[in-house]
């Protein structure tokens, strides 16, 4: 591999791969959360990798990226276990696949 | 002031018709004399001494049971007896009055005692009883938990010792020993399990209540020890 | 203001820390094997005989009433008395006992032995190190072990031992006055009823 | 590539792995978290120092514990007994396996174009407090804004209506 | 690489590992050696006071841990902001620090809020 | 000056120390193998420490209580801590069967572990930091975070009522006190200009005439640092904050499953997070490895930073021999609602302390606004949760 | 024997003697008592741990109200019938090595109380005791006496050999029946593997 | 007829039964037992309890696990025989059980006892009082996590009371001190003068604790407003002693009873307003600063006399048939003995009314509502002794 950019980019690819599946191949909602939280974590990993090797290091762009978007995903996580919570309150469940269920 | 026992008795039936309140007396220096209620009436007077304005016993500190086991008693009795009696040369009926020795069984009972108190006037005490009709199978009484909250507990253990059943408790349950226990160990006859198997200092008593025991021949090892111990 | 009360407890610990160090009234540990409190004087553990005189079997002052036996309250004395008899301190026959017992793991030394026994015969030590790990060797105190000397006795309870000693020679003397008066009450009948016999002479 | 970030790398991804397949939802947690540490380690690695301790931080400290909480707030302690992936998890594994290959391929097909290894630079703690309130100070602003509306949004959502005490 | 600080911290890492792990290894090896662990269904039963225990430890538990959870988080967040922005306050204009004073004062608002509705009010 | 080279080597004596041993390795291992130095040296030093403060703590709980402590085992009682490690080290591992097994045997792990990490970025002297990162606080805040994981893992693998209700209440109570924490640190950073350890004591490292410029002689400063021990109590779940492990009603909270050395390992990591964090204290508001006094300057610094570290444990084990414990809502009303909105405010406070400029006007503004806030808020608070000292009445 | 062997055994002994002194020194003196307390004497067990006798100067004031952390069991007290399995359950969930000092009258025999209906005569019927203290209750000094009792008896235990204790012996079992209340009784009323046997057949037996 | 028989609360009119506190989060319940094991119930009580979150919803107490079976063993031997075994009901204050029981015994039997054995029983319940409100004082800190401290300095002080038990009476906890008609022992001049010492030095020490915790912002927080008890509930509920008199009821059976001398000595009965636990603290802590008022005036003039009514006898003692309920003011609560005779050297029936456990009545109502860890403090703060309780 001629550049260690690549290396970080393929193991971020790697990681968002296995969020997504975590998110679409588990049934507990919270688990899928925390697929979600990796998939952003590996963006999150793209980013800083961008700024490590890209052009501007000096300007901050990709750092100050991954800083607003680690708030955002914490915020995220808030807010969907949150829901997550609110949802077992009232279908007593966290399996999605009872949740779908239930709905219908 | 407190009235007497008497005066509270008359109160209760002043104000209870029919409440069929008796007066027990106490022979000993303490002479505290007690109120025996009936079963029937008993929550409505333990309501009216709590509630009566003057008598105001808003305070029960103690229940206990007490047990009269049935009582073999022996007495003389006089009685008229017809005789067949050879008077004169004539057979004659005469009656005739005979002392004779006559056992009777007394049927014992179960006793529930509360001693109640004024705080607000502060006097007492009030000793009232309740009796059980047998101490077998008719052994309900008026629980006064619902007039004093203090009996709660203190019936429940009267329940659990001396098998009194309170009609009316809230909760009533076995206290003290476990829940499985089948005895009330605080009756006079009741037999204690026997596991005195080994006594450095066997006193013959404590040994004559081991063999008495019913379980004493299914004791395995020790029997040949005890055995040697009452010889 | 908020916190006031706390720094005024902490004001307190602190007193009692820095004066550990200065005064015995904060430093109120005693180190026991080595250092004791000072027993007091009428302090009680276990009972043990008295005996008196050099020979314990002889001396002992039991009587073997069994008054004690049937007073205490847990049971934990058992006596044998003996067949024959001996002379007791006021050389009156009395027997003794051929087997005294005292459970100590059952003993809850309450004293009721020593308060009924009407001959000062059983009292209290105030040996309370008894730890062992044999239940029933170690525990089960005979005649033997029980018997302790008038001496030990006015060791640990000076004052006591001294009434009972007064109170035994008061009655020895009582006793033995009693005897002389009834010697010499005897002698002189003797002498009364010899006399004639002299004066017969 | 040093043998450092492959060791990172496998820490990160194993942990990944592990959080996705693990059955117990709490192993699950701890193994997310041994995957949000890894990638703080490669963000060290990356020379990203306040960036790798903000992430250790916030979801080492935070999000997982808002993950435990959770966990336990569902009763999801316990392994429910009918499995615990979803009916359709061969469609997710496909689609995720999709994903990887576009992206793996976009990266290699891209290598030549990447930029090489440089001198680290130096982004010190003092020089992203300064960007922060200068040139980013509009988004500063707005994740503030956007922070403030997560706390109320993710608190009356969670919140039980009975456990509101009364005012 | 040695005057690296996470150099450092590496083996202050590994040396803390093994020094949690070797005196649960030398216990282990005690273990095997001399004193043989004893297990069995009473000893290794849950402790509870001295009775069986009765339920489930793993219960529900209720959304007030959660909520202070998020608070946190939200704070916990703030202070990455707010570490950077201390660092450089001394040279900080007036201007600047007032746009932190606004973003602080947001977050304020929101624990604000919370206090209002009582969430911080422990139950 | 002799005595002047010869305290700068007192000073040193850990560097000379470590190039001496150093020495005998060839060049290329020398850096590495200074490292290992120092970490061996954090990995021994603090365990020892932590060997005697428990005998120090055993003893001076007893003082307080006007007995002697342990005092048999060795010369006065020094060698307890050996025995209890030989014992813990021997005694049977109880692993419950329903407990998880892996969980259960990492939990702590993760505390130690944590716990060691953070002290690489204290510094513990004169240049005397193993990691002097730009980051520091930072790292520091963010190994104390993951004790929090290790708590929970601890009661949840035991399966126990009491372990899992041990750890919820601490999991509570740490995160409620770091935030206290961090935004206490923030004021010192903001004022300090730095997050690097080893650059806010040097900020502090200076005397008008003879007095240090140490932060906590300053009304923010003092403030702060009220709250940061407040905070770190909370944090080491020293009394009166040992909810987690609130033997009254909790037995021994989340680690009441845990035997032999494991349960040692808690032990460790409790009083190993009580002098890290202890240090911090001492590091932002103490003036770190800094001389009270300017004349005291030759004293070397490591001296001064132990001696700092050794008072503030001494106040722990004070108030653990004073102080009842809180209740879990109390604790964390206090947290939210007197704390952390004094803490906020103690930034502002700050701030203005910064542009105030010099003179005796931000002495008199800035502390009058504190006490100010202290007491108001203090004395609303308790009228609203009714308590306060009563007086009483008798019976005639 | 082969002399080469000999000395290889002889070095192993030596090694194992100083690991037995270590070993036992470490046990004896760092006892935790757990906190455990039955009735009466437990009163005077938290005297012996107050100012005056300070058991903490023998290490032993760490109270820990988990038997998983505790090594000494302290009967202080009249054990009863319904909290002897409770007590036995204790005693199971100790961790290895764990010690029992049946304090007063009450816990070794019953006491006073032994003729209650609802009172154990003895925890040793379900537990292994070490050290007995006699006394109702003992002074806290007693206690202290029974401690140091205890102290030399762990003193003299060896680490391997035929008298190594039980809990260094792989064969012994750790876990002791725990009785069920029963009808009139708890089910069994003793320990047959506790209760020493040569009692039941009388050679100790009081009249002999 | 053993298994139980439950009524419906909701059947019973009238019932003063604890509040219905319906769980109020989503959260699950926690059934948590406490006890027999546990550090915090002063011996082997369990309390059942219910947790939604760390409120209690539900409390259920249970005893036994120390019932000795006292009543029993007392119906089995003589008067004189039992008096050791009352030492053991509330281990604290073997002293006022002695005097309760013997006062028991001689209103049955008539008897009464002289001058200086009431002024000696006197200061013996005196003593016994403070060192046991001290030490529950001391046990209240230590359950609310005070890691010993003021326990430490309750039973410093109590070791010199014990000291002067010991002293006079020969045991520093069973005493077994006081017989039918008096003492068993004469207090000698020195006991007297060592008591005077003793007790001059007490103020200090209650300043001491004072100072350490009553203003203890801590204390005020966990206390006040915590396990509050209604005057109307607790006289209904047959709550005495301090906790009666923490809820603001005056009785003092001490005044009221009359029993001893306590009329001749000058003392204030101190009375909460709030019923909380803060408020049984404090009336603790004022009594212990009554009763040493009431231990200067006493020790001040004891008269010389006998100890012992002459007509009293230890052995061969057998009252005629009656009964007597006889009672006072312990430490804990009125402490009363039932006895009836009926002309045998045993006691027909022997009752003891123990305040601990009928003080426990209201243990549920006190701790619904509040928090695991108050429980714990509510508990603490009725004061029992298990010996008591289960007997």
């Amino acid at each position: 591999m001629t550049t260690p950019l690549a290396g970080y980019l393929l193991v971020a690819a790697l990681l968002f791969a296995i969020g997504l599946a975590g998110a679409l191949v588990r049934r507990n909602a919270i688990l899928v959360l925390i697929g979600i939280e990796l998939m952003l974590n590996a963006a999150n990993l793209n980013l800083i990798a961008f700024w490590r090797y890209g052009p501007h290091p000096e300007r901050l762009t990709g750092m100050m990226f991954a800083i607003f978007s680690i708030a955002v995903a914490a915020a995220e996580a808030a807010v969907g276990l949150g829901l997550v919570i609110a949802i077992h309150r009232h279908t007593n469940t966290t399996d999605l696949d009872k949740m779908n269920r239930m709905k219908g | 002031m407190l009235k007497t026992v008497e005066e509270i008795k008359a109160a209760i039936e002043a104000a209870i018709p029919g409440a069929g309140v008796e007066f027990v007396p106490n022979p000993g220096p303490a002479a505290e004399h007690s109120l025996l209620l009936r079963p029937e009436s008993a929550v409505a007077v333990a309501k009216f001494l709590r509630d009566d304005a003057e008598l105001a016993f808003d305070y029960l500190s103690n229940v206990t049971g007490v047990d009269w086991p049935d009582k073999e008693i022996v007495e003389k009795v006089k009685a008229m007896r017809i005789t067949t009696k050879t008077v004169d040369g004539v057979e004659q009926q005469v009656e005739e009055t005979v002392e004779e020795t006559r056992k009777r069984i007394e049927p014992g009972c179960l006793e529930a005692v509360y001693h109640l108190y004024s705080v607000a006037k502060k006097h007492g005490p009030l000793v009232i009883r309740m009796r059980t009709e047998n101490r077998t199978d008719r052994v309900t009484l008026p629980s006064l938990t619902p007039i004093w909250r203090g009996a709660e507990f203190q019936e429940r253990e009267v329940f659990d010792l001396y098998g009194i059943v309170f009609a009316g408790h809230p909760d009533l349950r076995r206290i003290l020993m476990w829940e499985e226990f089948k005895d009330h160990p605080m009756r006079k006859d009741f037999v204690e399990p026997d596991d005195y198997e080994y006594e450095p200092t066997a006193h013959d008593h404590v040994l004559k209540r081991a063999q008495a025991h019913p379980a004493a021949v299914v004791a395995s090892g020790s029997q040949r020890w005890r055995d040697e111990g009452i010889r | 203001m908020l916190g006031e009360g706390i720094l005024k407890g902490m004001a307190e610990t602190a007193k009692n820390f820095f004066g550990s160090y200065v005064s015995k009234e904060r430093l109120t540990t005693v180190e026991y094997p080595e250092e004791r409190v000072p027993a007091a004087e009428n302090a009680r553990a276990f009972p043990f005989l008295v005996y008196d005189g050099p020979d314990w079997q002889a001396g002992l002052r039991c009587v073997s009433c069994q008054i004690c036996e049937k007073e205490c309250p847990p049971k934990c004395i058992l006596i044998e008395k003996s067949k024959d008899k001996k002379p007791d301190y006021v050389g009156k026959p009395q027997f003794y006992p051929v087997r005294f017992d005292i459970d100590l793991s059952v003993c809850m030394s309450c004293q009721i032995c020593v308060e009924v026994c009407p001959f000062d015969a059983i009292k209290m030590n105030t040996e309370f190190a008894l730890a062992t790990d044999d239940r029933f060797g170690g525990l089960l105190f005979s005649r033997e072990k029980l018997a302790k000397s008038n001496e030990y006795y006015h060791s640990i309870h000076p004052t006591e031992a001294a009434e009972v000693d007064a109170r035994l020679a008061e009655e020895k003397a009582k006793v033995e006055a009693k005897a002389k008066a009834a010697a010499e009450a005897a002698a002189a009948k003797a002498a009364v009823s010899a006399s004639p016999a002299e004066g017969g002479n | 590539m040093s043998p450092i970030f492959y060791i990172l790398a496998a820490v990160t991804l194993g942990g990944g792995l592990a959080a996705v397949l693990l059955r117990q939802l709490v192993h699950a947690a701890l193994a997310a978290t041994v995957a949000f540490a890894g990638l703080a380690l490669l963000y060290l690695q990356l020379d990203a120092q306040f960036v790798g301790f903000a992430q250790v931080l916030v979801y080492i400290g935070a999000v997982a514990i808002l993950i435990v909480f959770a966990i336990l707030l569902t009763r999801g302690s316990e392994v429910p007994k009918d499995g615990v992936f979803s009916r359709t998890w061969a469609v997710g594994l496909v689609v995720a396996a999709a994903v990887f290959a576009v992206l793996g391929w976009a990266v290699l097909a891209s290598l030549r174009a990447l930029p090489l290894a440089e001198a680290a630079p130096a982004a010190t703690v003092h020089e992203i407090g300064v960007a922060l309130v200068g040139r980013y100070v509009l988004p500063l602003e707005i994740v503030g804004l956007l922070l403030t509306a997560a706390t109320v949004g993710a608190v009356i959502v969670a919140l039980h209506e009975k456990e509101r005490p009364k005012q | 690489m040695a005057s690296s600080p996470y150099f450092s911290l590496a083996v202050l890492f590994i040396a803390a590992l093994g020094f949690g792990l070797a005196p649960l290894g030398l216990a282990w090896l005690w273990a095997r050696m001399f004193s043989p662990p004893k297990p069995n269904a009473t000893k290794n039963a849950i402790y509870e006071c001295g009775l069986v225990s009765k339920g489930d430890a793993w219960v529900q538990f209720r959304s007030g841990y959660y909520l202070y959870a998020i608070i946190f988080l939200i704070f916990d967040v703030e202070a990455v902001f707010l570490l950077p922005f201390a660092v450089a306050f001394s040279g900080l204009s007036g201007a600047a620090c007032a746009a932190m004073l606004i973003f602080v004062l947001l977050l304020i608002e929101g624990l604000a809020w919370a206090w209002a509705k009582g969430i911080l009010t422990w139950a | 000056m002799v005595s002047t080279s010869f305290f700068t080597a007192l000073d040193r004596i850990f560097f000379l120390l470590r190039d001496w041993l150093v020495g005998f390795l060839p060049v290329a291992l020398r850096p590495a193998a200074g490292v290992l130095l120092g970490v061996i040296a954090i990995v021994a030093v603090f365990p020892g420490f932590f060997a005697l403060t428990t005998v120090f703590e055993r003893k001076g709980l007893g003082r307080m209580q006007n007995r002697l402590g342990p005092n048999r085992v060795g010369p006065f009682g020094f060698f307890q801590p050996v025995a209890d490690g030989i014992k813990a080290l021997t005694k049977e591992d109880v692993v419950p069967y329903r407990s998880d097994r892996i969980v259960h045997f990492l939990a702590p792990l993760v505390l130690v572990v944590t716990v060691f990490l953070g002290f690489a970025v204290l510094p513990m002297g004169r240049n005397m930091v193993l990691a002097d990162m730009d980051a520091g606080l930072l790292f520091f805040f963010a190994m104390g975070a993951a004790t929090e994981l290790s708590i929970f893992m601890a009661g949840w693998s035991s399966h126990n009522k009491y372990s899992l209700l041990g750890a919820m209440r601490g999991i509570a109570q740490m995160i409620s006190y770091e935030v206290v924490l961090l935004l206490s640190a923030v004021s010192v950073v903001m004022i300090g200009g730095s997050l690097s350890l080893s650059k806010i004591v040097e900020a502090q490292n200076s005397y008008s005439g003879v007095f240090p410029h140490w932060y906590i002689f300053t009304p923010w400063g003092f403030a702060g640092f009220v709250v940061f021990a407040i905070a770190a109590t909370a944090e080491t779940n020293r009394s009166p904050f040992d909810l987690p492990e609130g033997e009254s009603e909790l037995v021994a909270g989340y680690h009441t499953e845990y035997s032999g050395f494991k349960f040692a390992l808690f032990f460790l990591g409790e009083y190993l997070a009580m002098f890290s964090i202890s240090g911090l204290g001492t590091t932002l508001f103490l003036g770190g490895w800094s001389a009270p006094l300017s004349f005291f300057d030759f004293v070397p610094s490591w001296i001064w930073f132990f001696g700092k570290v050794m008072l503030s444990i001494f106040v722990f084990i004070w108030m653990r021999g004073t102080l009842p414990r809180l209740r879990q809502d109390q604790l964390m009303n206090f947290a939210w609602k007197f704390v952390l909105p004094f803490t906020l405010l103690n930034l502002f406070v700050t701030a203005l302390w910064r542009f105030l400029g010099e003179g005796w006007l931000r002495w008199a503004v800035c502390s009058a606004i504190l006490v100010a806030a202290w007491a108001l808020m203090g004395r609303v608070g308790m009228r609203r949760k009714h308590f306060g000292p009563r007086s009483y009445r008798y019976a005639e | 024997m082969d002399e080469h062997l000999k000395i290889e055994l002889g070095k192993q002994g030596i090694v194992v003697t100083t690991l037995q002194e270590l070993y036992n020194w470490g046990r004896r003196n760092s006892i935790w008592p757990m906190q455990f307390g039955l009735a009466c004497c437990a009163i005077e067990m938290i005297a012996t741990t107050m100012a005056r006798f300070d058991m903490a100067r023998f290490g032993a004031e760490v109270f820990r109200p988990s038997p998983r952390q505790a090594d000494l069991m302290i009967i202080s007290g009249t054990v009863t019938k319904k909290m002897a399995p409770q007590v036995v359950r204790l005693y199971n969930q100790m961790a290895e090595p764990r010690y029992v000092i049946a304090m007063g009258a009450c816990a070794i025999s019953g006491g006073p109380f032994k003729q209650g209906y609802n009172v154990l005569k003895g925890i040793d019927r379900y537990i292994p005791v070490d050290v007995h203290i006699p006394g109702c209750p003992p002074r806290p000094e007693a206690l202290l006496e029974a401690f140091m009792a205890l102290q030399k008896k762990i003193d003299a235990q060896p680490l391997t050999g035929a008298g190594r204790p039980r809990f260094l012996d792989s064969e012994a079992r750790g876990e002791f029946p725990i009785p069920v209340p029963g009808e009139h009784d708890l089910e069994p009323a003793s320990n047959r593997g506790v209760w020493p046997v040569e009692i039941e057949t009388g050679t100790k037996g009081p009249r002999d | 007829m053993s298994s139980g028989v439950q009524t419906k609360p909701e059947q019973l009119e009238g019932w003063n039964r604890p509040p219905v506190i319906a769980p109020e989060g989503e959260g699950e319940l926690l059934e948590v037992a406490m006890g027999p094991h546990h550090p915090s119930t002063h011996g082997v009580f369990r309390m059942d309890v219910t947790l939604d979150g760390e409120r209690v919803i539900g409390l259920k107490p249970v005893f036994g696990y120390l019932h000795r079976n006292h009543e029993k063993i007392a119906e089995q031997t003589s008067y004189l025989a039992s008096m050791p075994y009352t030492d053991r009901l509330d281990y604290f204050c073997s002293l006022t059980n002695n005097w309760a029981y013997a006062l028991a015994v001689e209103k049955l039997a008539g008897l009464d006892a002289p001058e200086r054995a009431q002024y000696i029983r006197v200061i013996l319940a005196e003593l016994t009082r403070i060192q046991n409100h001290a030490s529950a004082v001391g046990f209240l800190l230590q359950d609310m996590g005070a890691s010993g401290t003021p326990l430490m300095y309750a039973f410093r002080e109590r070791e010199k009371i014990l000291d002067l038990f010991e002293q006079l009476t020969g045991a520093r906890m069973m005493c077994n001190f006081m017989r039918f008609g008096g003492c068993r022992v004469d207090a000698t001049a020195g006991w007297l003068d060592g008591a005077r010492k003793m007790v001059a030095g007490l103020p200090n020490f209650v300043d001491e604790f004072e100072a350490l915790l009553s203003t203890n912002e801590i204390l005020m927080a966990r206390t006040q407003g915590v396990g509050v008890l209604k005057p109307d509930l607790a006289v209904n509920t047959g709550v005495s002693g301090p906790m009666l008199r923490a809820s603001g009821v005056d009785y003092d059976l001490r005044k009221v009873d009359h029993y001893g001398i306590y009329d001749r000595f000058q003392f204030r009965v101190p009375l909460g307003e709030h019923g909380d636990i803060y408020d049984r603290y404090m009336v603790r802590v004022l009594e212990m600063r009554e009763s040493i008022r009431i231990l200067e005036q006493a020790l001040k003039d004891v008269p010389a006399g006998p100890v012992m009514d002459p007509k009293a006898k230890s052995r061969g003692f057998r009252p005629k048939p009656g009964e007597a309920y006889g009672r006072i003011e312990a430490p804990k609560g009125e402490l009363g003995f039932y006895l009836i005779s009926d002309g045998t050297p045993n006691p027909y029936r022997y009752r003891v009314r123990p305040p601990s456990l009928i003080n426990l009545t209201i243990l549920e109502d006190m701790c619904l509502g509040h928090d695991v860890a108050d429980v714990v403090l509510i508990f603490g703060s009725v004061d029992i002794v298990l010996g008591e309780v289960d007997r």
